[in-house]
């Protein structure tokens, strides 16, 4: 049953949407049997309840975590329950009315229905995390409903205000509920109810207090968090009567009375509360007096009812609970009323201002005697239901709790804030339907359908009802509710109308009469007056929450982001060395490093002087990077070099070659990309160079850089002078020839113990050159770059200058000699290029340095020929062989299943052939011929790729000028 | 050998951060190939220095610490080569395009 | 694998001297690089070291593996060859672009194109 | 007495070949014309190669001939690219 | 024949090449190195060079002791040039020569040579008027470098070659 | 070996064999190329659903599944190690890349070159870094996917793409750098490179060894906060985010994760309880670092003005949780970690995709749209776009939901499971000794806590702020052509949000198994240095 009544709405809502706009009768009357359904459900369940039961039901969500879905109906979840599906039903039909025609109504209704589900769902949590969850659903739900009308930008922004007020305090409210949930040791309700005096004397108790108050606070638009709710009247009339009478702004309450027991009587709780209730009590009263709107005062009595609700809580005493839960009662009853009154007002005249308003009862009786009588109810005019509560607040009012300031102030505050209470209502009825006939009106007024009228009729009725026979009607229901929240400590109650005169009655009276008064003196100015309260007229709520969230989120947020952050690579740059740097060198300082001390152990001279200009050309290359480009890459050629010698100094031949190889080409390949580059010319006079800060950032980029390269210094130091560690390596020279088939011990690991690792490192060279490719098909060179470059400009010029010879001549004599010579390298390199090859498992050597000697042979040709000369001779499908690369080597790699071993095991033997004699067959040279392949393809798609922007260039440059041209004009 | 060495793989690295902290595209590009030297020569030095000691066997012997060097190193150093290669031309042609895009070698892509 | 201190004296005494000498010349002609003064002339040096250096070393090499390993070790006779046949590529192709740079900006004692059978004399002024 | 006569007149040879090195250096650096550079790398690139010779000579092993020949067969292709580029402006047209 | 061994010389020279790099003679080798080697040539068939055919092999040994010679003249020359003292610095020029050569291989080799060769440097070569651009080291004693070339390189090659 | 046991490689080498397969084919047949990548995908998810299955059956094994590449016992060669955590990675990346892969066959992979080889490499990386149990192959993986990220955050080229690719090329180029470093001074340090055998290893080495292995690892992990984005290391990030692509942002989703896995699991391994003096080691830094990311990425929502960036920021703000997360110490709470992983994982994911399509109807002049036009205009040799899919009616209702429920799962509004994942941590946050205990909650704790409900709410803020620009303000505004290929892989994403927020109970199950696992991490190590070679079938 609790299932079906939690999930009807959803359902329901989800079933709405599909529908087409255009239906929205059918949408209306779908959501009225989903209401219908669900109150009947309720109202079905009454007897399980009424006497003190408990309803539950369980599902696993979350076990581990104590999150479980718990449905839990006791009398209190029952009343609100009731009166959230009867409130929801009344609103259905008189929105069916409301809402015009050309709306896309199944939107509205799935949504409210969404609501009306999350409505439920917080109610009957037994899950103080589930209650969460539903308790956020609904602020979310109620973002869309107040946002309905969206194209109107008051809905948009009253819409996003509550959410960020509510969500924001429902974030807290969670923060707070776990909490409760870790005292407790369960997030079951039922626990979390029991163990009140735990949670109170729990050194977090102030923590969780202040973090669900504020969850509750802000959803019951209490002070400070108050100005949200006006604002939410942008929304259709239906919806403010649903959300802001019964359902919204209660679920703050309903959380209040829930956790009434486990949280309420301490300080903390009394000061907190009641200064909330009190302040928005008072604030919410007074300001409602000077609305314009219609729906605006009813907003601000809402929020000043939901302060008085909040004032009896704050009390602490059973009976102010009781007075409590039934003022919810009845103000869920009055206030739905009026505000469909209001609605219908606002309906049948195209107009919610009071300044324009008048004279309507003698067009619309009926809804006038009714709204009359509602709002009787909600100034507390006796023998309507209000009263009844008032005087119980009244009563408590002036009990003595405490022993503070607050207590004392309460009986005074109530009455003045009653007092305000009698002169809205007044104003409201007055002004409304008495005075002259209305002038300017948008429409001419008249009665509206019956069926429209026909929920403010039966609530209406309940309020009569209610206020004179309270006992008969409410009092069961009370009593369940009541005896659920309270339990044991359930006070001694009367609801009768009248207790003879007391005190309470006397200051009943003294508001009334002062709220008549009050109304006569104010008359003539507010019926003139601009919107808002004198002297608090300035301090917009809306504004201020306006101003303190783009300040927030947009100035201070920007300007934050801003400052710690950088889009600028250079600074990230810094940052990323620097911590690196410390990173790196905290462990060791902290710890105590300490260096090896620097001894020069052996220090071969002919390796020092061999560093020595290794170290002058990478200072060098670095200081002439700036403007002297080739210098540079000379430069890092010689630093290069010198690594590469090194490598075979300290016994890594394999290195070496390798080192070399790729040394070639990188240069190559830079060289490439330098014409693409602008023209960088020194100026010595650059102020640039003077600047002080500009020097003072080289100076601190200097230290840095200086600092880093001196760690790497002394932990490589410190690294070397160490004995070796007990290294996996010993297991790799032991084996590489007799379970590898290999003496070269690097080569072995390359393509054998480690060969997963040149799969991978193959994969980003193909990667890598697919992207390079991929990237150039797009490449446009800067404009200024598109020319020829100056000198084949000239030397062209020159060719042309001179009849007896043909374009290009020039070049063709440069390279005449030269190309013959690189013309017939090309096999030699093949055949160095074969030679590293199969020698590669055995010695110095293997695919990779294979491939990209085989790629230089490619790259000398085209530096001899040009790319067409080349490509007319040669068939070059790079493309085709790394794809092939890869494949092979994958398919090596894959041979190894059939025989049931894993991925790339090798295998070898040695074959024997005649005339030659044994020859060694492994299964890792034919993954070597995949990486052969894939190098090769790579990078000479790489160095092509590059190659070919010269010849595009000049097409790209033609484009240019055509866009030009068709811009100008 | 040890210290010329590791004072080499310093003035690597110095230079080769130096030039990453300036704003022109190809100082970087210059300064991840010293910083890739130094890189290799740091991890090539981590399995220690050892002179006319080559990771490589005799036919169908078996080898030591002792009288080998450490060959993961060097294997290591050669899978770092290549992808640094790999990088560098990566890096070159995305420095290119941002050249052609923007008008401008600056890393930001402006002045 | 044989060790150094296995070479006879005969045979160590003209590998050394084969060394020093190569390396001697071949400082020589860096020296000439470092010396001469206009890029003609030190475009000359290098090929010292890229010819006897080149062959001196090799040869020295040769030897003393030959002694060695006991056997005819040929294989640095490519590094000559290919020395003496790819160096001069590199030299060419930078004493034209030098020539081309330096008629653009016409300087002084460069021939201009297409004078045939005129030497043109250019000194060294200190 | 061989053996150090050996020993030391590779080391002296390595270091002149050090020296001529360093020559080589000093037109990388000091230029002046980019053409200067480029000639001071291939000297540097044949210098290297015969100190990794004499070094081979040193240990007396033959397998660090490879990266010498290498350098033989392969180290002008980027004095080519270089000169190229000096010329005409681009490496590959 | 022509066609499936294009360049026979090339194939040999590669031959060779192979096994001098693989310091072996075994059969084995010497097999692998002929499948290469012809291989080789066919890759460079598309590259189509111009052919050079010579039926006078054996006088490369002569020009090769010629080179070797002058080689070690000239490196003395040149040493001596460079240490020179400052104060007499060496007449360096360029001169320019009259070539009749007409096979490209046999052109290329002879800038090989002559650049090969200390002292002397193949600056540039015009393919119209067919003069070639040297410059000269030590230009003290001039028009005797043209002789010299002639008649040491230009033509043995010219004999060699054509 | 069975054919289960090969299963551990395949997503590895499926998708690398179908991009090699793939780049010879003419770019013209893009369609193809499509759909041959999708056909992989699609079978790679089925691989690896069936991985997950065997990772969370306990069988024999505790979870964990060794294979030895080239039959090479563990600390020698190179393993893959499927747990239960690369279990779930592996599922998440296929997950996310069967979605971008889709998405990207409307329109996005004729934008430039052999997209779908790039894609599957990135993710051969992705699951090459998830599977290795070495680490050194961790960062030729790194690489690989580092490398295909480039590429692919270049699809489509154009000046914005090119800038925010220099930068995120060159702060990686470094970091790989870094990455070395690291990994070399470890080995320097302990003389191996298998996670497992230097777990075992750390608790014997010498106190000098260890600082210097120390070092290593505090250099690695900086290069693994590089890419987790940690502030200040990350300010590349939304810039690059938000400049790719679509389908390759929301694949760009799971590369910060790899960050955090990475340094999940080393901390964990290698810093666990059983490391001596090391345990624990960086983890106020994580901490610090983990919740500045946090502020800083919340800050960065609230900032932005273009949903790309703050897409971009949302992943800091992620990343930045399951870093503070993992700093915080307690394993209980990385299983609400890894929850929260796969949650906002698949969110931002969901929401990158989601993004073009809500900006493309809301000006033709839109730069993104512009980016393409200009793509297409470059092109010399490319056909008409082709209609693939008919445009959904009711689109805007369709988007407008799909960005409703994004914002729910951001901000980590209930019910769904960005909200549970939050949960997950809070709860385990403070009930770090059991449900209930009553220990005093540290700062720390409290900051994690305030900093994450920040985040939530500067995400609402924004998300709110930035929904009804879009959707309630510009109703005028041409509804946007939306390829149902398009719309269908935000929705499934959404709906496996959705899901996962059902089934949570079964999930969070495994991500405390998953955790566990991780906090004891003996059974790793026994089982991968104890798992036997393959011998063959006759014996050896």
């Amino acid at each position: 049953m609790l299932l079906i009544l939690s999930l009807a709405p959803f359902a329901g809502s989800l079933a709405a949407i599909f529908l087409p706009s255009d239906k929205g009768t059918a949408a209306a009357w779908f959501s009225g049997a989903v209401a219908l359904l669900c109150q009947l459900l309720v109202a079905g369940l009454y007897p399980l309840v009424a006497s003190g039961g408990v309803l539950r039901y369980d599902l696993q969500w979350l076990p581990e975590l104590g999150l479980n879905i718990t449905l839990r109906m006791d009398g209190f979840a029952w009343m609100f329950a009731s009166i959230i599906t009867a409130i929801g039903l009344l609103v259905v039909v008189y929105a069916r009315y409301y809402m015009s025609a050309s709306d896309p109504v199944p939107r509205f209704f799935s949504m409210f229905l969404a609501f009306m589900g999350a409505m439920l769902g917080i109610v009957l949590s037994g899950n103080i995390i589930q209650l969460a969850v539903f308790w956020e659903l609904t602020s979310i739900t109620s973002f869309l409903l107040i946002g309905y009308w969206h194209h109107n930008a008051q809905a948009r922004d009253g819409a996003r205000m509550a959410l960020t007020i509510t969500g924001t305090g429902g974030l807290c409210m969670f923060v707070g509920l776990i909490l409760m949930g870790h005292i407790v040791g369960s997030y079951d309700l039922d626990a979390v109810l029991s163990s009140g005096n735990v949670i109170r004397e729990h050194p977090l108790y102030t923590t969780v207090l202040i973090l669900i108050l504020l969850g509750a606070l802000t959803k019951s638009a209490q002070f400070p968090f108050h100005f949200w709710l006006p604002h939410a009247m942008a929304a259709p009339t239906p919806v403010s009567a649903y959300l802001h009478s019964a359902t919204l702004v209660k679920a703050g309450v309903f959380l209040l009375i829930r956790l009434w027991p486990v949280l309420a009587g301490t300080d903390a709780w009394f000061w907190i509360v009641g200064c909330a209730g009190l302040t928005t009590l008072l604030l919410g009263a007074y300001f409602a007096i000077f609305q314009q709107d219609l729906k605006g005062l009813l907003a601000y009595s809402t929020i000043s009812h939901l302060g008085l609700i909040t004032v009896l809580l704050s009390l602490g005493s059973p009976l102010a609970a009781v007075a409590a839960i039934f003022h919810t009662m009845n103000h869920a009853t009055f206030k739905a009323s009026l505000f469909m009154a209001a609605g219908i007002i606002d309906h049948e005249t195209g107009t919610r201002d009071m300044r324009k308003l008048s004279g309507l009862f003698r067009y619309m009786p009926f809804t006038a005697t009714l709204a009359m009588v509602a709002s009787a109810a909600m100034a507390g005019v006796p023998l309507l239901n209000g009263f009844l509560s008032k005087e119980m607040f009244f009563a408590e009012a002036i009990e003595t709790h405490r022993y503070n300031i607050l207590d004392t102030i309460t009986p005074y505050v109530a009455t003045l804030a009653s007092m305000f209470a009698v002169t809205y209502s007044l104003r409201f009825i007055y002004s409304v339907f008495f005075g002259p006939p209305p002038k300017d009106l948008p429409k001419i007024p008249h009665e509206p359908p019956h069926w429209m009228r026909a929920p403010i009729e039966f609530l209406v009725l309940a309020c009569l009802v209610v206020g004179v026979i309270p006992a008969f009607t409410i009092g069961p229901f009370l009593h369940a509710a009541v005896q659920s929240v309270l339990g044991d400590s359930t006070p001694v109650y009367s609801l009768a109308v009248w207790h003879g005169w007391n005190l309470p009655l006397a200051m009943s009276l003294v508001a009334l009469i002062g709220g008549v008064v009050l109304f006569l003196l104010m008359k003539s100015y507010l019926a003139t007056s601009i919107e808002g309260p004198p002297f608090f007229r300035r301090l917009e709520g809306q504004r201020i929450f306006e101003r303190v969230l783009v300040t927030l989120s947009w100035k201070w947020a920007r300007w934050l982001e801003r400052t710690a952050s950088s889009r600028r690579l250079q600074p990230q740059m810094r940052i990323l060395v620097f911590i690196a740097f410390v990173a790196g060198t905290l462990p060791l300082l902290l710890q105590g490093f300490k260096p090896s001390a620097m001894a020069l152990r052996s220090v071969d001279p002919a390796f020092a002087l061999l560093w020595i200009i290794g170290i002058i050309c990478a200072v060098g290359a670095a200081y002439q990077a700036k403007f002297h480009r080739l210098a540079a890459l000379v430069l890092l050629g010689g630093a290069g070099l010198v690594t590469c010698i090194t490598f075979v100094w300290l016994s890594a031949p394999d290195l070496a070659v390798t080192q070399l190889l790729v040394e070639i080409v990188t240069t190559v390949l830079i060289l490439l990309g330098l014409r693409w580059l602008p023209k960088r010319i020194e100026d010595p006079n650059d102020p640039e160079l003077m600047n002080f800060p500009v020097r003072l950032r080289r100076l601190r980029d200097l230290a840095l850089a200086l600092a880093c390269g001196v760690g790497m210094m002394l932990v490589s130091y410190t690294m070397m002078t160490r004995n070796i560690p007990d290294t996996i390596s010993s297991y790799f020279l032991e084996r590489a020839y007799s379970e590898g088939g290999g003496t070269n011990v690097v080569n072995v690991i390359l393509v054998d113990f480690r060969g997963f690792d040149t799969l991978g490192e193959i994969a980003v060279l193909c990667i890598v050159a697919l992207t390079v490719f991929s990237l150039l098909r797009r490449f446009r060179p800067a404009t200024e770059s598109l020319e020829k470059p100056e000198q084949q400009k000239i030397q062209n010029a020159f060719d042309d200058d001179h009849p007896d010879r043909k374009k290009g001549d020039s070049i063709a004599e440069y390279l005449l000699i030269p190309s013959v010579i690189m013309r017939w390298m090309f096999p030699v390199i093949g055949m160095l290029t074969a030679f590293l090859f199969f020698r590669g498992h055995d010695l110095p050597g293997g695919g990779f340095a294979a491939g990209i000697a085989m790629s230089i042979a490619f790259i000398l040709q085209y530096m001899a020929g040009g790319t067409r000369w080349v490509e007319e001779r040669l068939r070059i499908h790079p493309l085709r062989w790394m794809s092939i690369g890869l494949l092979v080597a994958m398919a090596t790699g894959l041979g190894s299943w059939l025989f049931g071993y894993p991925f790339l095991t090798s295998h070898m033997q040695y074959a024997n052939l005649p005339l030659i004699g044994k020859i060694p067959l492994a299964t890792a040279i034919l993954f070597d011929l995949g990486v052969f392949s894939l190098v090769l393809g790579a990078t000479v798609l790489i160095l092509i790729a590059l190659a070919h922007q010269s010849v595009r260039a000049p097409r790209a440059q033609v484009k240019a000028a055509r866009m030009a041209g068709k811009e100008t004009p | 050998m040890e210290l010329v060495l590791s004072i080499g793989i310093g003035v690597l690295t110095a230079s080769g951060v130096w030039l990453l902290f300036r704003p022109r595209t190809y100082q970087v590009i210059i300064g991840l190939s010293l910083l890739s030297y130094a890189v290799n020569l740091f991890i090539f030095g981590m399995g220690r220095l050892r002179v006319n000691a080559p990771p490589v066997l005799e036919p169908g012997g078996t080898g030591g610490l002792l009288t080998h060097t450490d060959p993961i190193p060097q294997a290591l150093v050669l899978t770092a080569i290549v992808i640094g290669f790999a990088m560098t031309s990566l890096f070159l042609v995305v420095l290119l395009a941002s050249r052609g895009f923007t008008g401008t070698d600056h890393v930001d892509g402006r002045e | 694998m044989s060790h150094l201190t296995d070479l006879p004296l005969w045979a160590a005494i003209p590998v050394c001297l084969l060394l020093l000498a190569g390396s001697i010349v071949t400082l020589i002609g860096s020296i000439g690089l470092l010396r001469l003064k206009s890029f003609y002339s030190r475009l000359h040096a290098p090929t010292l070291g890229a010819s006897a250096g080149v062959i001196m070393i090799c040869l020295a090499s040769m030897l003393c593996f030959a002694v060695l390993q006991n056997r005819w070790i040929f294989h640095e006779v490519l590094i000559i060859v290919f020395i003496i046949l790819t160096t001069p590529v590199t030299l060419m192709l930078l004493g034209q672009s030098a020539l081309y740079r330096d008629r653009i900006e016409e300087k002084d004692g460069v021939p201009r194109k297409t004078t045939p059978d005129l030497p043109t004399p250019e000194t060294e002024t200190p | 007495m061989t053996e150090l006569f050996i020993i030391w007149s590779i080391l002296g040879s390595q270091i002149i070949l050090g020296l001529a090195m360093g020559c080589a250096l000093f037109r990388m650096v000091k230029g002046p014309r980019a053409q200067d550079r480029i000639l001071g790398l291939d000297a540097l690139y044949i210098n290297g190669m015969l100190l990794l010779l004499t070094f081979g000579i040193r240990t007396a092993n033959t397998i660090y001939f490879e990266s010498a020949l290498i350098i033989a067969l392969l180290g002008f292709v980027s004095s080519i690219a270089f000169s190229k580029f000096l010329m005409r402006g681009e490496v590959i047209e | 024949m022509r066609y499936w061994f294009p360049y026979p010389l090339l194939s040999f020279a590669l031959m060779v090449f192979w096994l001098l790099i693989n310091q072996s003679l075994s059969i084995a080798q010497i097999l692998l190195g002929a499948a290469l080697g012809i291989s080789h040539a066919w890759l460079m068939v598309n590259l189509r060079p111009s052919k050079t055919h010579t039926k006078k092999a054996w006088l490369v040994a002569r020009l090769a002791g010629q080179v070797t010679v002058d080689v070690a003249r000239s490196n003395l020359a040149v040493m001596r040039a460079i240490l020179r003292s400052k104060r007499r610095p060496v007449r360096s020029g360029f001169i320019a020569i009259d070539i009749t050569l007409r096979d490209e291989n046999s052109i290329a080799l002879l800038a090989c040579i002559l650049t090969a060769t200390p002292g002397t440097a193949w600056i540039e070569f015009d393919s119209q008027t067919r003069v070639l651009l040297l410059h000269v080291l030590d230009i003290e004693n001039g028009p005797t470098w043209a002789d010299l070339i002639r008649t040491h390189y230009e033509a043995p090659l010219k004999e060699l070659f054509e | 070996m069975s054919w289960a046991n090969h299963l551990i490689i395949l997503p590895i080498l499926f998708p690398m064999a179908t991009a090699a397969a793939m780049i010879p084919i003419d770019e013209r047949n893009r369609t193809l190329k499509g759909v041959l990548s999708f056909v992989s995908t699609l079978v790679l998810f089925a691989a690896t659903i069936i991985l997950l299955g065997i990772a969370a059956s306990e069988a024999t094994t505790g979870g964990t599944y060794v294979y030895q590449l080239g039959n090479w016992p563990a600390p020698f060669g190179i393993v893959l190690v499927l747990d239960r955590l690369s279990a779930l990675m592996l599922v998440l990346s296929t997950v996310l890349g069967l979605a971008a892969q889709v998405y990207a066959m409307a329109r996005w992979h004729t934008a430039g070159y052999h997209f779908h080889s790039l894609f599957q490499l990135l993710l051969a990386g992705l699951n090459g870094a998830f599977l290795t149990g070495d680490l050194f192959n961790l960062f030729v993986f790194f690489e690989m996917m580092l490398a295909a990220s480039y590429g692919l955050l270049l699809h489509g080229s154009g000046p914005l793409r090119v800038k925010a690719g220099l930068h995120y090329i060159a702060v990686n180029l470094a970091a790989s750098s870094l990455f070395l470093i690291g990994v070399s001074l470890i080995y320097g340090a302990a003389g191996t490179l298998n996670i497992a055998d230097l777990s075992v290893r750390i608790t014997t080495l010498g106190p000098e060894s260890r600082m210097l292995m120390e070092s290593g690892a505090a250099l690695l992990g900086i290069a693994f906060l590089v890419k987790a984005g940690m502030w200040p290391l990350g300010f590349w990030l939304p810039t690059a985010y938000s400049a790719a692509t679509p389908p390759v942002a929301a694949i760009f989703a799971i590369l910060t994760k790899v960050g955090f896995y990475v340094i999940l699991r080393l901390s964990m391994l290698l810093f666990g309880h059983e490391a001596g003096t090391s345990t624990g080691f960086g983890q106020t830094l994580l901490l610090c670092g983990g919740l500045l990311t946090i502020a800083f990425g919340a800050i960065g929502v609230l900032a932005s003005q273009a949903m790309g960036r703050l897409a971009g920021y949302s992943v800091l703000v992620s990343s930045g949780t399951l870093l503070a997360a993992i700093g915080l110490g307690n394993s209980a709470v990385i299983g609400g970690a890894l929850f929260y992983l796969v949650s906002s994982t698949l969110t931002i994911c969901a929401f990158f995709l989601l993004i073009e399509l809500v900006e493309r109807g809301r000006d033709a002049g839109a730069d993104v749209l512009a980016v393409t036009m200009e793509a297409y205009g470059d092109m010399d040799e490319d056909e008409e776009e082709k209609e693939v899919g008919v445009a959904v009616p009711g689109t805007l209702a369709v988007l407008g939901l799909c960005f409703c429920i994004c914002a729910i799962l951001m901000s980590g509004l209930p019910p769904l499971s960005g909200f549970l994942a939050k949960f997950a941590m809070l709860h385990e946050l403070f009930n770090e000794n059991g449900f209930g205990g009553n220990l005093p909650i540290r700062a720390a704790q409290w900051a994690f806590v305030a900093l994450l409900i920040l985040s939530g709410l500067s995400a609402m803020i924004a998300m709110n702020r930035i929904g009804i620009r879009t959707f309630w303000t510009s109703l005028e505004g041409t509804i946007p052509r939306v390829f149902l290929i398009e719309i269908t892989p935000v929705l499934l994403l959404l709906l496996t949000t959705i899901f996962l927020s059902l089934q949570a109970g079964s999930a969070m199950r495994y991500m405390d198994a998953t955790a566990n696992a991780l906090a004891n991490p003996k059974n790793y190590t026994d089982r991968v240095l104890s798992a036997p070679r393959v011998r063959p079938a006759g014996g050896d």
